[in-house]
């Protein structure tokens, strides 16, 4: 039982975590290869505020939440307004200079040797109802006046700004909220292993987010979601196949990119979903 | 003369990074996408030279040639594989990124495989590990590395400049559809390209290895060849091996900096970087040659 | 469109019954878990552990088992990452019933490993550098988890009274990997030790794990007039360093970790290019019983065993000799035989471990100077303060 | 020469050609007009490869034309894009190289035929493309399609932005060209100057043709002059 849970929470933090992705690249085309150290400003602060003011949960998420927004803010500033393939390489600059300060500030984080003894407030529910709210958020925001206008911008930056759209005030908007959903994982991620080390929160993994992301469809939340559940489990599964399994997990990456490109999901939305957007809209 | 020997230095670490950058540069060059299966392919010919050597006893210029031409092959299988069908649906080119990615976690995997119980080195290739001028050195590796990727890029640049293929791989960059129409087989040509990139991924791999020794996250250093690269100006050529060189000089001096040292240059490379994108977007490449942003 | 993510989803579905039920557990068999990085940046080690394990238990069941039972071994990979960790040690303990588990030598996994062995109660015996592994902030030890090699203090107070006792160095610098918690453990320690004994620590340098040139480090030690230098890095960068020492022209003593012991030598371009460096190493290549298993080793895996190959053999003679001592496989009991272990000989060492700290008592290192490109075994070295 | 038989083109939802017929004739200028979007582009991408087909034939001389774009090339077909895509940063030189891709023999010999041509390209052949004028780029863009000896000409609007001047210059080019013995198919917008030269003509509307004749024939009927000539008439 204890297994299932464990495995259960983590897939909700990556939930979490996918819908920060779907926002930034899904909805608004932004491609950010640093978007790990969001995750690692919402741990460590959280961390932090934990273990050494006795911090409870709810505001320590609260500031670490705060604290990854304030980085996108800052981060955002001057990168939105670049190419698309720039924001890239700004958004990895900055992964690689967190990593750094982190392990550069050891007598605050502890780093490399990590930040020891996070009181685990994550239970399981708590990731769970956390996933599904983020979730709801998520569809809230495609759903939204913003959502529109994040994909108008996606498609094509000139006509959106033709047609009224402010550019890079959607941009911002899209990153500052992707990035607080990180952080907010980044913050649940720390008080459930009650261990982070900056090791962690490299680009590979905000590499392996993108990957989920289209693997479920980069125009379907549903399908994001989806996949954050199938490839959070999916090492899980093939776990009796040891060192194959993150082999035959790239092979069946790359089958779904070249033979399905729009992901398995498509622009498909559970229609569930939509009808419930359609009533908030109608509502609010 | 610390300084001047810190130079020295920076150049040979550059010389590293711009065998990969090349890489990047030939295949954004043409599809647009910085292409991150690069590092599996240089862990990969980088093993590949290992067997080569040790199973056959070659020395150095054997094991160079035979990796590259294995690199090239297999960088034509990575192509078919990876990328040719995503071509034919005309998929964003953010399908290419993801592809590359996990293509390059794919070839990585494959080495840990096979190779990861132990550790492994080239033999020595050189009688001296360091020649000296006068009262500055320089590793034989590095200075080896620094020769062959120098001509190695003349090369390149005269296949490029020089020859109807190479302008036809130059045309297929700025314009696909018109390259087409000129009955430009773009197919070949891109597979071509790839080939070019393999070879660059066997040297690169080879002296990596040597340089490095032998473990499944060789790879790893293809980020440097990406923030070189785009530095340079994206797709361009000589643009990154200006970057890749810059970059060298730059780690090596910070490193040197009191209270930067090596921990906190990822932080001030970051800075550099960010402002370097917002005064001059179109990246070094801009100054040196007029092509193409 | 939704029939491929139906198709998906059913097949993900059955996949997961299918590993889920194939938890059952063999009539007789003892199990043992084994969680290792088979994958990722520290693979190399993980692999050797898991196939020193591997051996260990195929020599106990070739011999009959442990009380007449077969041991049987589940090995999962965990790529570094705590998560994987984590999940994988509760796989272990809930659907497969493993009795004990086999740690990696990695740190890092066990900090985070700590928390939840303590609950679900199956304990560790592991290579963790970090004593905060085995010992909890207030005092006590982590019930269930076990060091079977030095920690990074006893580690780092041997070598560090070897450099001031042997060596005779009064003057150190050191070179580590920031970014490396297993490389910067070993530092402080070592910082203290030689402080309070009457050396000094000149200068510390570091790098960090994506830096491939350390000249301008090595220059600045060269240039710090230290006596000798303490290198607690990993192998590739130890490489590296000794290549880019010699074209500095830095010649002074250099003290090595773990990782400077075989195949070390064999990994530079030239084996004498290590000469004059000093390393300690958990056993003695000329201890006979090590000379039988490196041949089996051999024989299974065609290949030498490095030193993690050993650590993985000797932590399951741990976990076999602690099942017979309980005549239990109740991990409770196997974990508190294994906090009662004793005199137990292994190929790393005569093996004791301290039911206060859960961490290997008097357990010294063997001291190798690399001459010629080969390891000359200089004995064992135990400070004063460890006897 | 070109025979076009019940050609589909579908861009994913939206229907581009509707079975359309079309045949060019040996020798002569075939000018096909019609309204933005009516198609006529998407009819020259399919001939050359760029688009392929849901359905249809097209037979080059009675043996079916491959589709792969280089192949068509070297079988005569020749395409100049519609703006010209002239490669910005390669050489005037090098642009023609690149026309003559196909047929590398004998390629000194008919650069200075298209030298002998437009002089000005020779002023300019090291000079990057991208520099040149509008103008200037059209003619590249023609000489390179030229230079390959095609024996069919696929021509998308080549007097399009072109100052007047330019736009006479440029259909008494087509008028040589077809001198030379090269078989052109004509897409225009400016459908006066089109069908004065055009020997054949045919009128394409929402992906269909809706006319043929010829070129006297089309610019007699009034539907064409309301629909494509009232502006140029008033």
């Amino acid at each position: 039982m204890g297994y299932y849970l464990s495995v259960l929470t983590f897939t909700s933090i990556t939930v979490v975590a996918i819908t920060s992705i779907y926002v930034i690249t899904g909805l608004a085309g932004l491609f950010s290869l640093g978007q790990a150290a969001f995750m690692a400003v919402g741990a460590y602060t959280s961390g932090i505020l934990i273990t050494r003011l006795s911090m409870p949960f709810l505001p320590a998420v609260v500031f670490g939440i705060a604290a990854g927004m304030l980085a996108a803010f800052l981060v955002g500033i001057p990168t939105l307004k670049l190419r698309r393939d720039y924001i890239a390489l700004v958004t990895f600059g900055f992964g690689e200079a967190i990593i750094a300060i982190l392990n550069n500030t050891a007598n605050v984080t502890g780093g490399a040797m990590g930040l020891v003894g996070i009181t685990p407030y994550t239970t399981t529910p708590v990731a769970v109802g956390i996933a599904v709210l983020a979730v709801v958020l998520a569809r809230n925001f495609k759903y939204s006046r913003f959502g529109r206008q994040c994909i108008a911008v996606k498609n094509d930056e000139v006509a959106a700004a033709s047609m009224g759209v402010n550019v890079a005030g959607i941009k911002m908007m899209a990153f500052l909220f992707g990035s607080a959903l990180t952080a907010l994982a980044g913050t649940l991620y720390a008080s459930y292993t009650t261990y982070v080390e900056p090791g962690l929160f490299v680009w590979t993994l905000s590499a392996e987010w993108i990957i989920i992301v289209f693997f479920g469809g980069v125009n379907s939340l549903t399908g994001a979601v989806v996949a954050a559940v199938l490839l959070g489990t999916l090492p899980e599964i093939l776990r009796a196949t040891a060192e194959w399994r993150i082999a035959i997990y790239s092979v069946l990456v790359l089958l779904i990119i070249n033979f399905r490109p729009s992901g398995i999901f498509g622009e498909y939305e559970l229609p569930l979903w939509r009808s419930i957007a359609r009533r908030f809209r109608r509502a609010g | 003369m610390y300084f001047l020997q810190q130079i020295l230095n920076g150049l040979s670490l550059g010389a590293v990074y711009s065998l990969i950058a090349v890489g990047f540069a030939l295949v954004f060059n043409i599809l647009k996408f910085s292409n991150f299966s690069q590092g599996g392919l240089i862990t990969v010919c980088a093993y590949i030279g290992f067997m080569i050597t040790r199973t056959f006893g070659l020395g150095l210029g054997a094991t160079l040639a035979l990796t590259a031409l294995a690199g090239g092959v297999i960088a034509l299988l990575v192509e078919r594989v990876a990328f040719r069908r995503l071509r034919r649906k005309n998929s964003p080119l953010i399908y290419y990124f993801v592809s590359s990615i996990t293509m390059g976690i794919l070839l990585e995997n494959l080495i840990t495989i096979y190779f990861s119980s132990n550790f492994y080195a080239f033999p020595r290739f050189f009688a001296r590990s360091t020649v000296r001028f006068g009262p500055f050195f320089m590793a034989t590796t590095d200075l080896a590395m620094l020769g062959i990727s120098l001509s190695s890029l003349l090369i390149l640049m005269i296949v490029l400049y020089r020859t109807t293929f190479g302008t036809a791989i130059r045309a297929l960059s700025m314009d696909m559809n018109a390259a087409r129409l000129m009955g430009i087989n773009v197919n070949f040509a891109i597979a071509g390209t790839f080939f070019l990139v393999g070879v660059f991924a066997g040297l690169g791999g080879v002296f990596l290895g040597i340089n490095y020794t032998l473990y499944p996250q060789l790879g790893k250093l293809i980020v440097k060849g990406f923030v070189a690269s785009v530095v340079g100006g994206l797709g361009n050529i000589l643009g990154a091996v200006v970057g890749a060189i810059l970059l060298g000089l730059l780690e090596v001096i910070l490193v040197g900096v009191p209270g930067i040292g090596s921990g906190l240059s990822p932080v001030v490379v970051f800075v550099i970087l960010l402002v370097f994108l917002i005064v001059r977007p179109q990246g070094i490449a801009g100054i040196i040659v007029k092509e193409k942003v | 469109m939704k029939k491929l993510a139906i198709i998906t989803i059913v097949l993900f579905a059955a996949a997961a019954m299918l590993v889920s039920a194939s938890g059952q557990r063999e009539d007789g068999a003892i199990r043992i878990g084994v969680i290792q990085d088979l994958s990722g940046p520290t693979s190399v080690w993980g692999n050797a552990v898991a196939r020193g394990a591997e051996l260990a238990v195929s020599e106990i069941n070739a011999a009959g088992g442990i009380d007449g039972r077969q041991v049987e071994l589940r090995t999962y990979d965990v790529r570094l990452s705590p998560q994987e960790a984590i999940t994988a040690y509760n796989r272990l303990v809930d659907q497969d019933r493993v009795t004990a588990i086999v740690g990696p030598p990695i740190s890092n996994i066990g900090l985070s490993l700590a928390p939840v062995a303590q609950a679900k109660g199956v304990p560790i015996v592991g290579s963790f550098i970090d004593p905060r592994v085995t010992v909890q902030p207030n005092g006590e030890p982590w019930t269930n988890m076990f060091l079977m090699q030095p920690s990074s203090v006893q580690y780092s107070e041997i070598i560090a009274d070897f450099a001031l006792t042997e060596l005779g160095a009064r003057n150190l610098a050191v070179m580590y990997d920031q970014t490396n918690a297993f490389s910067v453990s070993l530092v402080e320690p070592f910082r203290n030790y030689v402080n309070a004994h009457g050396g000094n620590v000149a200068l510390e340098v570091t790098y960090t794990s994506d830096d491939r040139d350390f000249r301008t480090q090595l220059s600045q030690i060269q240039r710090s007039g230290a006596d000798a230098v303490y290198l607690p890095i990993y192998i590739q960068e130890a490489v590296l360093t000794l290549q880019q020492a010699e074209q500095v022209g830095l010649d002074i003593p250099m003290i090595g970790g773990l990782d400077f012991a075989p195949p070390f030598t064999d990994l530079l371009p030239d084996p004498t290019l290590a000469d004059g460096i000093y390393v300690a190493n958990n056993y003695s290549d000329s201890e006979p019983q090590l000379v039988d298993v490196r041949a089996a080793y051999m024989d299974m895996f065609g290949e030498e065993p490095i030193n993690k190959a050993f650590k993985g053999y000797d932590k399951i003679l741990i976990i076999a000799d602690a099942i017979r001592r309980a005549g239990s496989t109740e991990p409770a009991a196997v974990s508190r035989a294994i906090a009662r272990t004793s005199n137990l000989r292994g190929t790393t060492g005569i093996l004791t471990i301290s039911p206060d700290n859960h961490q290997p008592v008097g357990l010294s290192m063997v001291m190798y100077q690399i001459i010629n490109g080969e390891y000359s075994e200089l004995g064992r070295h135990v400070p004063e303060s460890h006897r | 020469m070109l025979e076009i038989r019940g050609l589909d083109v579908w861009y994913r939802h939206i229907h581009a050609l509707d079975s359309v017929d079309l045949s060019v004739r040996a020798g002569e200028i075939t000018a096909l007009i019609g309204a933005n979007g009516a198609g006529k582009t998407s009819l020259l991408n399919t001939i050359s490869g760029l688009v392929a087909p849901r359905a249809g034939s097209i037979e080059l001389e009675g043996s079916a034309l491959s589709r792969a774009p280089h192949r068509i090339v070297r079988k005569g077909v020749v395409h100049v894009p519609e703006g010209r895509h002239v490669f910005a940063g390669l050489t005037v030189q090098e642009n023609l190289l690149m026309g003559a891709y196909t047929r590398r023999k004998g390629f000194a010999g008919r650069l200075q035929e298209m030298y002998r041509l437009f002089p000005r390209l020779e002023e300019r052949k090291k000079q990057q493309a991208g520099t040149l004028s509008g103008g200037e780029q059209q003619m590249l863009a023609i000489c390179r399609g030229l230079i390959s000896e095609p024996r069919v000409l696929l021509m998308d609007e080549p007097s399009l932005g072109l100052a007047p001047l330019l736009v006479r210059e440029v259909f008494e080019l087509i008028q040589r060209i077809r001198a030379m013995g090269i078989t052109v198919l004509l897409v225009e917008q400016n459908a006066m100057q089109a069908l004065a030269v055009a020997d054949h003509a045919y009128v394409l509307e929402n992906g269909s043709v809706v006319l043929s004749g010829t070129g006297g024939e089309v610019l007699a009927d009034p539907n064409v002059r309301h629909a494509y000539l009232g502006a140029a008439a008033d």
